[in-house]
């Protein structure tokens, strides 16, 4: 082969690039969203390189992979969080949770994920090779693949670093049938573990705020956690993970979508010391902070005990605690035992003050 | 908007900053209307500011208030099931 | 955390309760006005009226900057980060107020207005450090509690010879706002406002002491309990001008004895006094115009006067005819009263102050309250037990 | 029911708000990102609104439906197109297409989407409609079906707009097996119209290089026409669409990964005389501009003119046209023979020196 | 496109090519280069070198601007805009040139400098309007063909009275690279550099006619012939310069003559004449520093200079020193001669000017000529046929 | 850098602009250094600005120069066969 030819030699289903990409001092420029192969380059170093699986490395514009017959789980979300890194994460292995949790939440088991990244103009590469390495990871820990993917680069100013939207799959196992709308007065009220912690680590961080804690983001997937439930109680009626909006925001959906009152219980509601007191000062109420690593489960009454156990057994959800019933009320109101005793509502979040936080 | 809480001061930092823990959390405040501050001061915070401090006495005669008001009610308790 | 979680305990505050109960005469009605807005969010989110007799009744007073504060002024605000394009730092709770034409700080800043929300006003001196080209105003709202702190930044931007900062002062004063009250003629000629009592000021009175609430209680023979914005410190207070007006005593009682003392915090009530003048007079929303109750800034510190700064236009504005705001922070009127309370009026979609800050009434109400409007099984058993 | 309570009545499945969402009017805020009741109005009011279907209406954080055993495909697009609105289009329908065609090019039937919403503080919530129904109006005619979805609001400066990203999943036919590795020597390669309608459509409207032209976008989805063709020749080889880079990086991508050349001839690729005039007096190159609603093919030599024949049938296809063969070629080089006659290279598209197109 | 499409005819262009393989004697070698980077990229776009006789060969000149801009004037451009920040507004081109350091503009954008790209110095005017809080510089470069518009904004910047808006002038001037390449040793003296004529520029000649270019022919003895930037347009030139030399003539001959004159554009002359006057001296990248080789603006118009408005600091700066586009731009090698041509110096990640610019010879060869390096078949059927 | 095209002015706007038609795609363009122009003409524009006029009678000279050279080398090439 001659010397020009090096240029545009294949290695295997590698292709092979003049200069390796600067992953310590390069930035993200215009040129790697154009279709050029600047970009080729990018995805091949970057991209490929941390991810690598039979699917993704097809290198086609979408993946192809062998399902069994059955119901198949789709959910996304797109995360924006700012800080990109904080304690406890980071938005490449939250982007892996986020969506992981959500498929898992339907009782399914993840299986497959695409990612949607939209950089901005100057982004460090060193941050973004970080960044995906922590997907990566996040991705094998929960045991799914990322197998196709697309890059966009947007100007200076028209983005905030990297966004990231993902898309899981993943497949119900027989006998499995979960819904917003499946909870029934009766049923009880399970948390995974203490809350709040993934929004008061933002919080931190926020400039204006800049307090200290030990507190980490909860950051984590559930895949795991779920399918250690559904082994033991498939019946769950409902899985939900309280991220945006907190623990009132879903138990006021799931009310309204149910039709059904909810009665909580504030001092068994697991809630860090550190947690409760940020958010004492801040003038918020840990019910409406955001988690990222946390599920509530409704199901019957008599299987909560159960459920309960396996979920403390499980590493991910020894703090879990029931919380609470479920009840009739046409008002679908949530109410909330205070540990002073007086009863009071337990209302949507009210605005947005805090920063972005998923 | 009066939102103030009582947090424990944990080093003095210079003329006018300190820093506090608030129940495990760590916040540089100002203390600038603060006389006489030392560490181990409880203070009332405000917008990151200290308005006052603490007066351990007077908060343990204020929770003695709420027991002996206990006393007091127990007793009349009595006295009226007498 | 020491100093809040023992001024939270359920089992005393049923025994307070209870003392509550036994002490008030059955025959007779207490009304007792909580001035301050931290008092009513304490007494909705820990379900104090839950534990009240029936002849035991709160009244809301103005204590709320949010909410007194006139559209007129808010709308100035608004027109500061719009028309003059400043950066303009202020507190989150006054963000989603609507103004004029249901525009808030909110709204604009969707609109491309350089609009922050600052926890504390050192953030707003910060931000005028870190952008020498932007005219950065600070919007102060709030009462003494709030004052001194402003009053400390607007001297260290003087030290540090800030050429772009300013402080849209918008200070008032509650001895003030108590006296308009009292003075009012609802309260002293056509008593539809029955006022047998005060709960005074927890924070505010860190800063000016116990000694300025004698002159009510003097003058107006109204007894006064200062008391913690903890639930227990509200029911001990409450207790206590139960006890009082049993007594036929109106005297000024310290329950936060543990924050307040008779003359305050001198440092503080120095720098105030250093900073800002009296206002000949300033409008409330709901009280009307109540003369010496604002503070403005020292003509010696103009430079850092936003109204001096730049032509602030104070357009009389019409507020929604049916919002009830004013008679609610007057004491006459309850959320309940208002027929726009819930629908439209919400959170969400607030269509006066006193529907956004967590501290005004309609939003205690609205938030924590609408539950017991109706039965409910109080004996509830705990479910984990 | 007592007056407050309406506030939260529920009127079948659908939630009851006090105010309704200000379309004419309205801004997108930060709080409908919040979690809060704001955020659940806006997905009621805007996107369940015009999206709805059986598996969206569900509710939940994710959507299931049933699959049937077999190869599914997985495809994802950001989009992050500047204008958001152009001649042919806007981001909602190119959203839907872009993603659509993705999983078609795999030869599959697609079948469900999910959309992930990122708007900027202060966008029009008008606009945003717009958006959504067109998005609408194309996954009906796409006949796909948006089953979940996701919003988050970004602060003003840190977004533009409106960015959407898609997946799709779609059911690969029993028979078909494509991809960008299966190109041998002797292939035909076929495009199914003209080139570089999208990408001259957008610059037109780019605010320095301000031209009038009567050209739209091409924007369309290629599902039905990869139907009609994978029916009549179902061992196609490979298909792509020619998006960003044009049809410069899709013939050398694919060159490299089938290890093959290529050699196309320039008076057989069809070209409208305006995106030719465009390119001209831009110093372009009609190969490197982007289209969205075009497909290469490439099919065994003795298949081509019978593939041919299918997609001139096709509304879609009408301009379809045999452009070059593939030839076997160690150094995978992609020539061109010009019109002019002489030989020369198709390099990838060098540089992003274009508006955002996709 | 008229007067585009019948220039590009592949029929007539074999029959001159074969009339240039009949003509061409095959003693001798006909060495000609064509002074423009437009004529080098479309020899290299239409496969030109495949038409001609193995003793016709093509030199590429140094007729391109990207190419021909010296790093520390590169390098102050980038300085502009992070030092300076001003919004410095380019043509395309130019953006990717690398600078000292790997620096380049685009990279300097993405690091947060104000560069826009610009298709005209008009729309780095209407910037400049539309933003009167910002310095705006327009990066001027370019020959003959780009000064007048650059005269025409700077003039309207004038009667528009903008204060904001200046111009970074590094307009050069063809005949002085012309003189500067016949008088280099390599042709005179060396001989390394086989020179037997030109092809003049097409668009130059639009505006400075034919008449500057009789100086060389009478003066150098080497005939010029004035081509279109078409492939016939390139053809025909070359036929008509190996036609002179078998003649022995050495003239200026006009191939262009649907758009240059002897005279050319008066009116552009004149505007550029009342705009700029001669440099000195300017350095150019390959051949050093030339005298009277390039403009600056006036001292009457000094407002609207870059140079007088900023410091702007040449330091001295060495260039890759593998890289041998100098070499190239004076035509004494060719990038195969590059040992860091195609790797590591591509088009995505150039080290040399001449790999960027779509009209530098490296850029002209890698992305259109690559392929020619080895064997492959002339005759190929057509597919569709 | 050099990069121009012929253009047809379509429409006079101005003392300085003109719309103008290149292969179907209407740009608005500056004329100023161009005299005595009209509708029709053909011009060569560089970087929005029109350079110089197209001469349409130069222009056929040019493809009648091509053409005779083809009817030259035809000549050649009989003469060659003979
Ligand atoms: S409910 Fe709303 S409208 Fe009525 S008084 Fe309260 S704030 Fe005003
Ligand atoms: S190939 Fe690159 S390094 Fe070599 S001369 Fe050309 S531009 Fe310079
Ligand atoms: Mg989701
Ligand atoms: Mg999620
Ligand atoms: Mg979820
Ligand atoms: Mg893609
Ligand atoms: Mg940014
Ligand atoms: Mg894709
Ligand atoms: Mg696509
Ligand atoms: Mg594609
Ligand atoms: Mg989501
Ligand atoms: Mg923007």
């Amino acid at each position: 082969m001659t010397e020009q030819s090096r240029t545009d030699s294949t290695d295997g289903n590698k292709r092979h690039y003049s200069h390796t990409l600067d992953l310590s001092k390069g930035k993200v420029e215009m040129v790697h969203g154009s279709g050029g192969k600047a970009m080729a380059q990018l995805i091949d170093e970057l991209f490929l390189n941390a991810f690598s699986n039979p699917w993704l490395d097809e290198m086609n514009d979408q993946a192809c992979f062998q399902l069994p017959a059955g119901r198949v789980v789709m959910a996304t979300d797109s995360h924006v969080i700012s800080p990109l890194f904080f304690p406890g994460g980071d938005i490449g292995c939250l982007s892996v949770h986020g969506t992981v949790n959500d498929v898992a939440m339907s009782g399914a088991v993840p299986k497959y994920l695409s990612a949607g990244f939209i950089l901005e103009e100057g982004y460090p590469l060193a941050d973004l090779q970080t960044i995906v390495t922590s997907m990566a990871a996040a991705a094998e820990e929960a045991g799914v693949y990322i197998v196709t993917g697309d890059t966009k680069v947007v100007e200076r100013g028209k983005g905030d670093g990297c966004f990231i939207t993902t898309t899981g799959i993943g497949v119900v196992p027989e006998g499995v049938s979960m819904g917003a709308d499946r909870v029934t007065a009766g049923d009880k009220i399970i948390v995974s573990g203490s809350l709040g912690d993934h929004g008061v680590a933002i919080m931190s961080l926020r400039e204006n705020l800049t307090f200290e804690t030990t507190i980490e983001s909860d950051t984590q997937s559930l895949n795991d956690l779920v399918a250690a439930m559904v082994e033991v109680v498939p019946d769950i009626h409902c899985l939900r993970d309280p991220t945006r909006g907190g623990l009132s925001a879903t138990l006021n959906e799931i009310a309204q979508q149910s039709k059904v009152g909810m009665q909580v219980y504030e001092t068994e509601i697991p809630v860090k010391p550190q947690v409760k007191a940020a958010c004492e000062f801040l003038g918020l109420d840990p019910l409406f902070v955001a988690n990222e690593g946390k599920l509530v489960a409704f199901c019957p009454a008599d299987k909560a005990e159960q459920l309960l156990a396996v979920m403390r057994a499980h590493p991910k959800g020894m703090d879990a605690a029931i919380i609470g019933d479920v009840i009739e009320d046409d008002l679908q109101f949530v109410q909330m035992q205070t540990a002073f005793g007086g009863n009071r509502m337990v209302d949507w979040i009210n605005g947005e003050q805090l920063p972005r936080i998923c | 908007m009066c939102l103030a809480i009582p947090v424990r001061i944990e080093e003095i930092l210079g003329d006018e900053t300190a820093m506090a823990d608030i129940g495990g959390v760590r916040k540089e405040i100002n203390v600038a209307l603060i006389a006489d501050l030392a560490v181990g001061d409880f203070v009332i915070m405000h917008v990151g500011y200290a308005l006052n401090k603490i007066d351990p006495d007077e908060a343990e005669r204020t929770l003695a208030l709420f027991a002996e008001l206990d006393a007091l009610s127990q007793q009349d308790i009595i006295e009226a099931a007498q | 955390m020491k100093y809040v979680d023992e001024y939270r305990d359920g089992g005393l505050a049923r025994e307070i309760a209870a003392k509550i109960c036994a002490e008030a005469t059955p025959e007779r009605a207490y009304h007792f006005m909580e001035f301050c807005g931290g008092h009513t969010h304490a007494i909705f989110r820990y379900g104090i009226p839950d534990l009240l007799p029936d002849n035991v009744k709160m009244i809301h007073g103005p204590g709320c900057p949010v909410c007194v504060l006139p559209i007129p002024r808010l709308d100035a605000a608004i027109e500061l980060a719009v028309t003059h394009g400043v950066t303009l730092c202020s507190y989150g709770d006054m963000l989603r107020v609507p103004g004029s034409r249901k525009r808030s700080l909110l709204k604009a800043k969707a609109e491309g207005a350089d609009v922050r929300m600052v926890y504390s006003c050192m953030d707003a001196l910060r931000i005028a450090q870190e952008n020498p080209e932007k005219e950065v105003v600070f919007f102060a709202i709030g009462f003494e509690t709030t004052t001194p702190p402003t009053a400390l930044v607007i001297n260290q931007a003087k030290k540090l010879g800030l050429k772009n900062f300013t402080v849209y002062c918008n200070h008032v004063l509650t001895p003030a706002a108590i006296s308009n009250i009292l003075e009012s003629p609802e309260v002293r000629e056509l008593g539809v406002l029955p006022l047998d009592g005060f709960v005074g000021p927890a924070h505010v009175s860190t800063v000016i002491g116990s000694q300025p609430y004698h002159y009510f209680a003097e003058e107006y023979q109204k007894p006064v309990v200062i008391a913690g914005f903890e639930p227990l410190d509200v029911l001990q207070a409450i207790l206590m001008l139960v006890r009082q007006i049993n007594e036929g005593r109106a005297e000024v009682e310290n329950e936060f004895s543990r924050a307040v003392t008779y003359m305050g915090n001198s440092r503080a009530k120095q720098v105030v006094a250093d900073t800002f003048e009296l206002r000949r007079s300033f409008e409330w929303r709901g009280l009307g115009v109540v003369p010496y109750s604002a503070l403005k800034i020292k003509d010696s510190l103009s430079e850092f006067d936003a109204e001096k700064r730049f032509i602030v236009d104070y357009r009389s504005t019409r507020e929604n005819k049916s919002c009830e705001c004013g008679a609610i922070l007057r004491g006459v009127k309850s959320p309940r009263d208002c027929t726009l309370f819930g629908d439209p009026c919400t959170p969400e979609n607030p269509l006066g102050s006193c529907m956004v800050s967590s501290e005004g009434a309609c939003a205690a109400y609205y938030s924590y309250g609408r539950y017991q409007e109706r039965t409910f099984a109080t004996d509830q058993s705990h479910p984990a037990a």
